[in-house]
């Protein structure tokens, strides 16, 4: 599946204990006795029309994925235990020190236009989000081929000889790394585009190409095709006959941007079927979508989380002007550096009363769940039992403090820090999240009742937000964001290492770097029982230290008209094998 | 300019003389709205006014009359051309510098409606110019306005009504009160009487009689009915196209009147004439056609286009002004001829 | 003392017409006004709008800011009249505290707004020339950009909207308009002969302005300050709606009505946004018939009689 | 009058370049980039973004990046859009532009048709009954915030009754001719209505005061003292007076109307240049932002230059030399 | 022959303003025009003179309205003709001129379209002919060029030009009676000549009756056969021109004619008259003069003197001249 990215906005996210807890039985009964039908269209609903981008390297967002996910197809995807499963590769096998892995294609799949898929295509693929023009004309995706070997030397242009994935014969395919890797199988990942296509496209005329763009022009291997579309409107995928998987059932599937305020409404009365990722259904929708009788929700944990980050450290204005990401001059913020402190917000925080136990309750109506880990739940190396949970207690919250010397000394009903100075922690919240708007203000009163003055400031827009939260020479203390996390690998580093970009609270733990490095260690971590074990040390030194407060995880509400059949939900998408949906009333 | 002399020196204590003057307001045009032309509003007028004296203005609509009255005041800034007011010239002060001089002319509007501040009290109306200009006391200025107002006919009650409780002819009065509350040497009356009805413009006339013998005062009365002008007048000019075509006393020019033009005007009013017999019956004169347009004048003579005397010279020179009798001047060449 | 034609002088009105007190042109306008009954009807509506706002504490006893997150989305029931909001806030209380927001930004916005077009309008129409072709210019420029796209763009630019920048903002905008009616009302006093008689006596350029302009430009004045004022408060729903008024959790009741974006709201909730959108409605309602009513009253036609 | 003409479109030169800078002046005081507010997903590195700045030429100084703007935009590109990689802003404009301009016709033309009946029907019965109801009606229009309006619409017209459809242009691509025209009606009327309400009340109040003035005047006495018919003295002496105010009203109308279609758009997800606008102000896409508002202003000078045009075509009192 | 042209009996105009205020604008009135003669209305202003006329035309707006009274004009009263049929009764049995030419002619028509228009109106003719009449018209009103100034527009024309305009129009379908409302009142002396000259010239070339009014003496006197002075919304005084003027009887037309400056002789103060005409809804009881007029005596102040004769052709509204009623 493709990892949907959707920056500003949408950045939910949750675990879910139970995956897919779901009404399927009846349904499922039902197809039974009528067996598929061919024919039929359905119509999916998504709430902010996609740029336009449908070239799976150069698209950015999630709503693009929607019209992607069902024309392209990577060499694996995923399963409901989130292993990879054979897809465009039949099978895999690696060498011993995980430097090199190799595919064996399926045979017979066609591209949309006739064309049989090689494993040139592959090796394309590969190559062109390898290619020195690539990152200048716009692709982000840089990160699944730079630890192929010899992506330096052919990105920075010194030989144009791409070893990093080689083709031997038509079905057979070998990925090569710089280093062992410890998942290699997340690199392949990627959707396969063709190469018989693009080969004569300069890499930096690819966005331009009406190949990338167009309806009809698009071609994958996938189970629809792209065939019309009236911008901004209406995006329409046909049937693939050839599809080798099998000719899927349904004529169409039929894309339309609607806006979230009337989608419940078309929902009832039928005239969108399904509506899933990005988005879905809110949660506060949730029981009268539930009461329509006609829909059927599929909730589950989400990727991702919100968090409240602990700003540890700034950087200096000189940093911040070079660009330069250098822990050792950083500056330490002493309003939060008593770790005491940190995890006496983080008792003090109500995250249930944010998430609510049912309908009318918290933000969420209960659709979620307070998590504790910045690991994704659905993943294996999430370990609940490692870290500290932090329930709500304020009493122990104002405890810790008391105990830590933060007291109101001059009894105006906040506390003081040890030195007896006025305390007061800046917290900043960007737009763009409805219920993260909702919940700063909330978080605010929950602090100033253990006596926390919290100057809680203006919400500003994502793009102005952010470049503050990344430059840091400021007075921020308490932050919120949050994070999309991927299906496919648990490591976090590209959010928690000290060097990262995203790492906003600038958390300097050496042994946080330790850990992390140690995870991804080969050939140790070749052992997934081993990378579990140092993720789970890790996830508690996390909690204890408290980088940030992790509030929620938002579960995806994702519905859909029972006349359709035959979807399979799995955690991180429902749109696999998508040429096996039928509707009933199909004639 | 000789003739100009001339009249000066018929005349001892003039209060104002005018030599030459002109306005011309530009005309816009083009592609970038330059000035592409000029209207000549007033175009090179001279005269004095005696002390005490009513110097009469007759012309037709767009012949200048009130251009030359806000000229002759600094209202507007002449084009060209010098005013003397009590031998002083003032063609060239500065606003500021005029502000002071105000005290001694004053000017009296037409539009009884639109020439008093309607949201101002009669009291704030015919107190403002001692405010103004003055520094008297505030109790003395009550008292000035109370006898003022007394004095053109109204009640000392009117003064905390507003304009528009008056009629025409009371709106007027208070205009006169205010022009005449800074006790000016010389008013500058434009069609007073104009806008209102007979009964209550007679009633407007006699008041300004009566003040003036009252007051001393100097009038240049403007208006367009021959009339009121004779009636209010010691001496009167009559106006066309900017230009004087002639000046004279009253007496002499309704009597003896010289100018084409002033004649047809003459003949033109409707009269009643009871002991009329058909021997007595005037003659009518009738001019054709209308007033040009000052923007685009004849040239030579203004009057050529509609003069039934118009020769081959009127549309060659410009007449001037000429003393012909007495302190009677005209510009035209009917009367020039023996100076060729 | 010379007393002149005693014949002539008026045998009073008083006498013959029903005896009248002396009233300004102003009390004669208040005067009017107060016999429209629409415009009368708006002061009161208006007026308990205000007081509504005003006494906010008095009315309720819950804080709009407060929320109860186990009260979220609730029917309105003993304790929350009007239910609650999405963060469990008290719906009546912010509708009142709404109205505070929203009549300070109707106001402060008018005011501010009014401010420069008087500046620039009496500048513009008195002194004319260069200075008015400068200041017309630069209206024209501004009125070429549709007024929410120039406002958006700007509140965009800004890193935080408060009421008092938003304020700012939407005054920078909208000056024009007001700007050419005060600029068209002195031009056109600016030919009176009252004008030119207030010239004549030596009045100063700030005496005409101040005694004989303004007090005879009011009324457009006024009724457009009016009727500007309700439209800021619809820009302010407006802007509210699309995400770029005054950001949450400030109540005001663009952002109340807004929160009815969804069907849920607008269907099961009713009490979430009507409330909002008859203020809305209410305010803008008695503005404009206030407005319309002082448009009667300063209608110089009728002043003549 | 050709002289107007000619001087009002030189006095459009300076207009543009002034609109240009506020334009470019506008966009660059915004803080952030395009690419600013992207840098949230954990999958793309923050060098990524680097490159693309500079490629963008969004490092250099800021009256170099003027200038190579303005070079670019008089030859009528405006650049690549940044959050819709590969497409030209020039095609993104065009694409939605007509959209909009559509539904500002056909909101005009719903004000228009509503407005000027009832504005007349009006004048000549002041204070009845249907008077008064219109004018009930036009301060309701006036007060009603139109994207409240549009909700409620939807929710009544499109959810509950079903009669028209809530969002798009067009039900689908395959239609032609007259089905296709009547779709596209069809999904234009809620968004029309919407758009057309404000201005429909504010057209009808002013032209029930227009065509009173009109018939008080005194070339309508005359026209009566002449004999015309009733019909003749409305239809053809008063009309033609009271409307030759109301195209200088049209050519004014432009603004607000693209303006508000900022906010009908985002009601009814219409995809025209309004939400395209505010995609694009959130996304910092300055391109699309500095050509859209720049687009509208130039329309709205353009209007206002063709109303003035018209207005002294129609008007014979009006003669600019 | 002596079948007057137009005989209007007690009409009564009222405008009915706020506050249940009525301004009796026209009270009463009874005069009639005969063939071929001018008759003159003078009176100061707001004596009802132009309502007269105008309600004679029946083009009262509210919240003015005809309450009483007859006009009879061939046998037809007006008054009780539809709408549709007194349409055809203006312009063509009646001619009316306005005060204020610059306002009076329709602004986006040229002259021409307004002249056929109406010509076409009364005399269903093509096109072409009424355009012909039309060039004929302007040219029998003295204005030169008349082909080229019918693709004119109003404002491109002088106010005698436009009043010569207005005439054509007044006379283009020879009506029996012309309404000329202060014809010259804004235009100057020089024009106004020109004017009443050619309106007397069409009057007698077409044998119309004219109804002229005026608050000029002069034009009075020079111009007409007949007056009728107003006042207060009736007629006080009424008389061959020579006779009323000669023969002054009611206190207000001496009044009037005192206080006009003479240009014959001079004198040092102009008779007034005190104070100023009465509103009209607000009128003194008794003689609406009375609050004015020098001889007023006490039961001027307590009734109204009927309009009598005091002499063939002379009446009087004036108790000065109520011989106890013996007149009547
Ligand atoms: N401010 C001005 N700008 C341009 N032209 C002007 C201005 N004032 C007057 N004029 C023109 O100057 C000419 C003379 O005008 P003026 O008002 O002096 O005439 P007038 O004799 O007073 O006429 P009336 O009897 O109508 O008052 C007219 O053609 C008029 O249009
Ligand atoms: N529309 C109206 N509403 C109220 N009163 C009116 C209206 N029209 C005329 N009147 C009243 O009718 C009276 C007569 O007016 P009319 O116009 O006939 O006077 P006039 O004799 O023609 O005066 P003028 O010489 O000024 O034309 C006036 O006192 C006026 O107050
Ligand atoms: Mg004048
Ligand atoms: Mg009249």
């Amino acid at each position: 599946a493709c990892n949907s990215k959707d920056d500003a906005t949408g950045d939910t996210a949750t675990e879910t204990e139970k995956p897919s807890e779901v009404a399927e039985t009846e349904e499922d009964e039902k197809a039974a006795e009528e067996g598929p039908k061919k024919g039929g269209t359905i119509v999916g609903a998504m709430y902010s029309a996609p740029a336009g981008m449908f070239n799976p390297i150069f698209y950015e967002d999630s709503y693009e994925a929607n019209i992607i996910d069902f024309v392209f197809e990577g060499l694996v995807s995923q399963n409901e235990s989130l292993e990879f499963i054979p897809s465009l590769a039949e099978k895999w096998e690696t060498n011993d020190d995980q430097t090199e892995i190799t595919f064996f294609l399926q045979e017979g799949v066609k591209w949309h236009d006739g064309e049989e898929f090689t494993a040139d295509d592959v090796v394309y693929t590969y190559k062109a989000m390898s290619d020195p023009d690539y990152e200048s004309a716009g692709g982000v995706r840089a990160n699944y081929v730079q630890p192929l070997l010899g992506y330096d030397e052919y990105q920075s242009g010194e030989t144009d000889e791409f070893v990093g994935v080689v083709a031997d014969g038509d079905y057979k395919v070998t990925f090569k790394f710089a280093e062992p890797n410890v998942s290699p199988l997340y690199y392949a990942s990627f959707p396969i585009i063709p190469e018989h296509i693009f080969k004569d496209i300069p890499v930096k005329d690819i966005p331009e190409a009406p190949e990338s763009l167009q309806p009809n022009k698009l071609i994958g291997t996938g189970p629809f095709k792209f065939t019309d579309m009236i911008e901004r409107e209406q995006y329409v995928l046909s049937r693939n006959d050839d599809y080798w998987k099998g000719a899927p059932l349904l004529d169409e599937i039929v894309w339309k941007v609607v806006a979230q305020s009337v989608m419940i409404g078309l929902l009832e009365k039928g005239e969108i079927d399904f509506v899933a990722s990005p988005g879905g259904i809110a949660p506060a929708d949730y029981d009268i979508v539930n009461d329509f009788g006609n829909v059927v929700i599929v909730e589950q944990a989400d990727f991702g989380y919100q968090l409240l980050g602990f700003k540890h450290n700034h950087r200096t204005t000189a940093d911040v002007e070079s660009g330069a990401l250098t822990p050792d001059n950083w500056v330490p913020n002493k309003k939060l550096s008593d770790p005491k402190v940190r995890q006496a917000i983080a008792y003090a925080v109500n995250r249930v009363g944010l998430v609510g136990e049912g309908h009318g309750e918290g933000l969420l109506h209960g659709r979620g769940q307070p998590i504790n880990s910045p690991i994704a739940q659905q993943m294996w190396a999430y370990d609940e039992n490692a870290v500290t949970k932090y329930d709500y207690d304020p009493a122990k919250a104002e405890a810790m403090l008391d105990e830590a010397g933060y007291v109101d000394v001059n009894g105006d009903g906040f506390r003081e820090d040890p030195d007896g100075n006025e305390w007061v922690l800046n917290m900043d919240y960007p737009l763009g999240n409805e219920l993260r708007e909702r919940s700063a203000p909330i978080i605010q009163a929950d602090l100033e009742k253990v006596g926390i003055k919290v100057n809680l400031r203006q919400p500003s827009e994502m793009s102005v937000y952010v470049p503050e939260l990344t430059d840091d020479n400021t007075d921020w203390d308490l932050y919120l964001i949050g994070w999309n996390l991927s299906s496919t690998d648990p490591d976090p580093s590209g959010l928690w290492a000290t060097r990262a970009g995203y790492n906003f609270s600038r958390w300097n733990n050496p042994k946080s770097e330790e850990l992390l490095q140690k995870a991804v260690k080969a050939p140790e971590a070749f052992d997934q029982k081993y990378r579990e074990e140092v993720y789970a040390e890790w996830q508690k030194l996390f909690s204890e230290d408290l980088p940030a407060l992790l509030l929620y995880a938002q579960n995806s509400l994702w519905a859909y008209n029972d006349r359709i059949q035959g979807i399979k939900i799995l955690p991180h998408t429902m749109y696999q094998d998508s040429h096996e949906w039928w509707v009933e009333d199909a004639e | 300019m000789v003739q100009t002399t001339a009249i000066e020196k018929k005349i001892g204590d003039e209060l104002v003389v005018i030599r030459d003057v002109k306005k011309y307001f530009p005309i816009k045009g083009g592609v970038l709205r330059r000035t592409i032309g000029q209207l000549k509003a007033v175009d090179g007028v001279s005269f004095s006014i005696r002390k005490g004296e009513t110097l009469g203005i007759v012309g037709e609509s767009g012949s200048g009359k009130s251009t030359l009255g806000r000229v002759l005041i600094r209202l507007l800034d002449p084009t060209e051309g010098q005013i003397l007011f009590n031998n002083e010239d003032i063609t060239k002060l500065r606003q500021r510098q005029i502000r002071p001089i105000r005290q001694n002319m004053q000017i009296v509007f037409q539009d009884p409606f639109a020439s008093l501040n309607a949201k101002m009290s009669v009291e704030q109306l015919v107190e403002e110019p001692l405010i103004v200009q003055g520094s008297i006391s505030k109790k003395e200025r009550k008292e000035r306005v109370k006898a003022m107002i007394e004095k053109v006919g109204l009640r000392v009650d009117d003064l905390q009504k507003y304009p528009h409780e008056f009629s025409g002819g009371q709106r007027q009065r208070i205009s006169i009160a205010r022009a005449l509350i800074l006790e000016p040497k010389f008013v500058i009356c434009d069609e007073p009487v104009s806008a209102l009805d007979v009964s209550i413009q007679a009633q407007v006339l006699n008041l300004m009689k009566d003040l003036q013998d009252d007051l001393g005062l100097t009038y240049l009365f403007i208006a367009h009915d021959l009339s009121v002008v004779k009636h209010i007048s010691d001496r009167v000019a009559v106006m066309y196209l900017g230009r004087i075509a002639e000046i004279a006393p009253k007496k002499e020019l309704y009597e003896n009147p010289m100018h084409p033009y002033t004649k047809a005007l003459l003949s033109a009013i409707p009269m009643i004439d009871l002991n009329e017999t058909p021997q007595t019956k005037r003659e009518k004169i009738k001019l054709p056609g209308d007033l040009p347009s000052p923007a685009n004048p004849p040239s030579g003579c203004a009057f050529r286009t509609r003069c039934p005397k118009a020769f081959d010279r009127c549309a060659i020179d410009r007449p001037e002004l000429q003393e012909i009798q007495t302190d009677h001047f005209v510009a035209c060449h009917l009367y020039s001829e023996g100076t060729i | 003392m010379h007393s002149i034609n005693e014949d002539e002088l008026q045998p009073q009105e008083s006498t013959t017409q029903m005896v009248r007190k002396h009233r300004s042109p102003f009390q004669l306008s208040l005067q009017r006004f107060l016999k429209n009954k629409l415009a009368i009807a708006g002061m009161v509506v208006l007026t308990i709008m205000i007081c509504a706002a005003i006494f906010a504490p008095l009315l309720t006893d819950h804080d709009p800011l407060e929320h109860n997150l186990m009260k979220v989305e609730q029917s309105p029931n003993s304790e929350h009249i009007l239910g609650t909001d999405s963060s469990g806030r008290d719906n009546f209380a912010r509708l009142l505290y709404g109205g505070r927001i929203s009549l300070v930004i109707g106001f402060s916005t008018m005011l501010s707004t009014l401010l420069i077009g008087l500046i620039l309008g009496v500048i513009s129409g008195y002194y004319g020339g260069k200075i008015d072709s400068i200041i017309m210019r630069l209206s024209d420029l501004v009125l070429a950009l549709p007024f929410l796209v120039l406002a958006l763009t700007i509140i965009a630019i800004m890193k935080k909207v408060t009421i008092g920048l938003f304020v700012v903002i939407i005054a920078i905008v909208s000056w024009p308009s007001l700007t050419r009616i005060i600029r068209g009302t002195f031009l056109s006093l600016k030919e009176q002969e009252f004008v030119l008689g207030a010239r004549a006596i030596g009045a100063s350029d700030f005496r005409i302005i101040l005694r004989h302009f303004l007090p005879n430009a009011i009324g457009p004045i006024i009724v457009n300050a009016t009727l500007m004022m309700a439209t800021m408060i619809i820009v302010e729903s407006g802007l509210s709606f699309i995400g770029m008024g005054i950001p949450q959790p400030t109540p005001t009741w663009g952002n109340m009505i807004s929160e009815a974006q969804g069907l849920r709201i607008l269907r099961y909730h009713p009490e979430a946004w009507i409330p909002p959108g008859l203020a809305i409605l209410l305010t803008v309602l008695s503005i404009n018939f206030i407005g319309d009513g002082l448009r009667d009253a300063f209608d110089p036609k009728s002043e003549r009689r | 009058m050709v002289q107007f003409i000619i001087r009002r479109i030189l006095l459009f030169i300076p207009m543009l370049f002034a609109l240009s800078i506020i334009v470019f002046g506008l966009a660059k005081a915004a803080p952030g980039d395009p690419f600013s507010g992207k840098i949230l997903d954990p999958d793309v590195g923050m060098e990524v973004y680097e490159k693309q700045r500079a490629e963008l030429g969004l490092d250099k100084p800021i009256p170099v990046q003027y200038i190579n703007w303005a070079k670019k935009v008089i030859r009528g590109n405006f650049g690549e859009s940044i959050t819709y990689k590969g497409r030209s802003v020039e095609s993104l404009i065009k694409e939605r532009f007509m959209n909009t301009v559509y539904l500002g016709i056909f909101a005009l033309g719903i004000t228009l048709i509503v407005a000027i009946p009832i504005g007349i029907y009006s004048a000549r019965h002041p204070y009845s009954l249907m008077d008064y109801g219109t004018t009930t009606f036009g301060f309701f229009g006036l007060a009603v915030p139109n994207f409240f309006f549009g909700l409620v619409v939807i929710y009544l017209f499109a959810i509950k009754l079903g009669w028209f459809p809530a969002q798009g242009t067009i039900s689908n691509n395959k239609l032609t001719g007259i089905a296709e025209i009547k779709d596209r009606l069809h999904h234009m009327i809620l968004p029309g209505l919407t758009l057309g309400l404000a201005s429909t009340a504010g057209y009808m109040r002013y032209m029930r005061s227009e065509v009173m003035d009109v018939l008080g005047s005194d070339y309508i006495r005359t026209a009566k003292a002449k004999g015309m018919s009733d019909r003749n003295v409305l239809y053809k002496h008063t009309l033609r007076n009271a409307l030759i105010p109301i195209i200088t009203l049209l050519g004014m109308e432009l603004g607000p109307l693209l303006g508000g279609a900022v906010i009908t758009e985002q009601v009814f997800n219409f995809p025209g240049i309004g939400t395209l606008f505010i995609g694009s102000v959130v996304n910092r896409d300055y391109p699309v932002v500095m050509a859209i508002v720049l687009l509208l202003g130039v329309a709205v000078l353009v209007g206002n230059l063709l109303a003035d045009i018209f207005y002294s075509i129609v008007d014979p009192r009006i003669r600019y030399d | 022959m002596n079948q007057p042209v137009l005989n209007v009996q007690a009409l009564k105009t009222y405008f009915y303003l706020e506050q249940d205020l009525i301004a009796k604008a026209v009270d009463g009135v009874s005069f009639s025009v005969y063939p071929g003669e001018t008759v003159a209305i003078v009176g100061e202003s707001g004596s009802g003179k132009s309502i007269t006329a105008l309600s004679i035309m029946q083009l009262i707006n509210k919240p003015g309205r005809i309450v009483e009274g007859t006009i009879q004009m061939n046998d037809r009263n007006l008054l009780e003709l539809k709408a549709k049929q007194m349409t055809s009764v203006r312009g063509n049995q009646i001619g009316m001129i306005f005060q204020e030419p610059m306002t009076a002619l329709n602004p986006v028509f040229t002259i021409g379209n307004q002249l056929i228009e109406m010509i076409r109106k009364h005399k269903k003719v093509s096109k072409n002919i009424a355009k012909k009449k039309a060039i004929e018209l302007l040219k029998i009103v003295g204005i030169p060029r008349p082909a080229e100034i019918i693709k004119e527009y109003p404002h491109q024309l002088s106010g005698g030009m436009r009043q010569r305009v207005m005439i054509a129009m007044a006379i283009s379908c020879e009506p029996q009676l012309i309404i000329a409302d202060e014809p010259t009142t804004a235009l100057d002396v020089t024009i106004q000549a020109q004017i009443l000259d050619l309106l007397i010239e069409m009057q007698k070339r077409y044998n119309m009756a004219l109804l002229l009014i005026t608050h000029d003496l002069g034009v009075v006197y020079e111009y007409t056969d007949r007056v009728i002075v107003m006042y207060g919304g009736q007629i006080v005084e009424q008389a061959p021109t020579k006779q009323l003027l000669k023969l002054t009887k009611h206190p207000y037309t001496q009044g009037l004619l005192s206080s006009l400056p003479n240009l014959e002789e001079d004198v040092d103060r102009l008779g007034t008259i005190k104070g100023t005409v009465p509103p009209a809804y607000n009128f003194p009881v008794g003689c609406r003069f009375s609050t004015r007029c020098p001889y007023a005596m006490e039961k001027c102040s307590q009734s109204n003197p009927e309009l009598f004769q005091y002499d063939i052709d002379h009446y009087v509204r004036c108790f000065l001249y109520d011989v106890g009623g013996e007149a009547k």
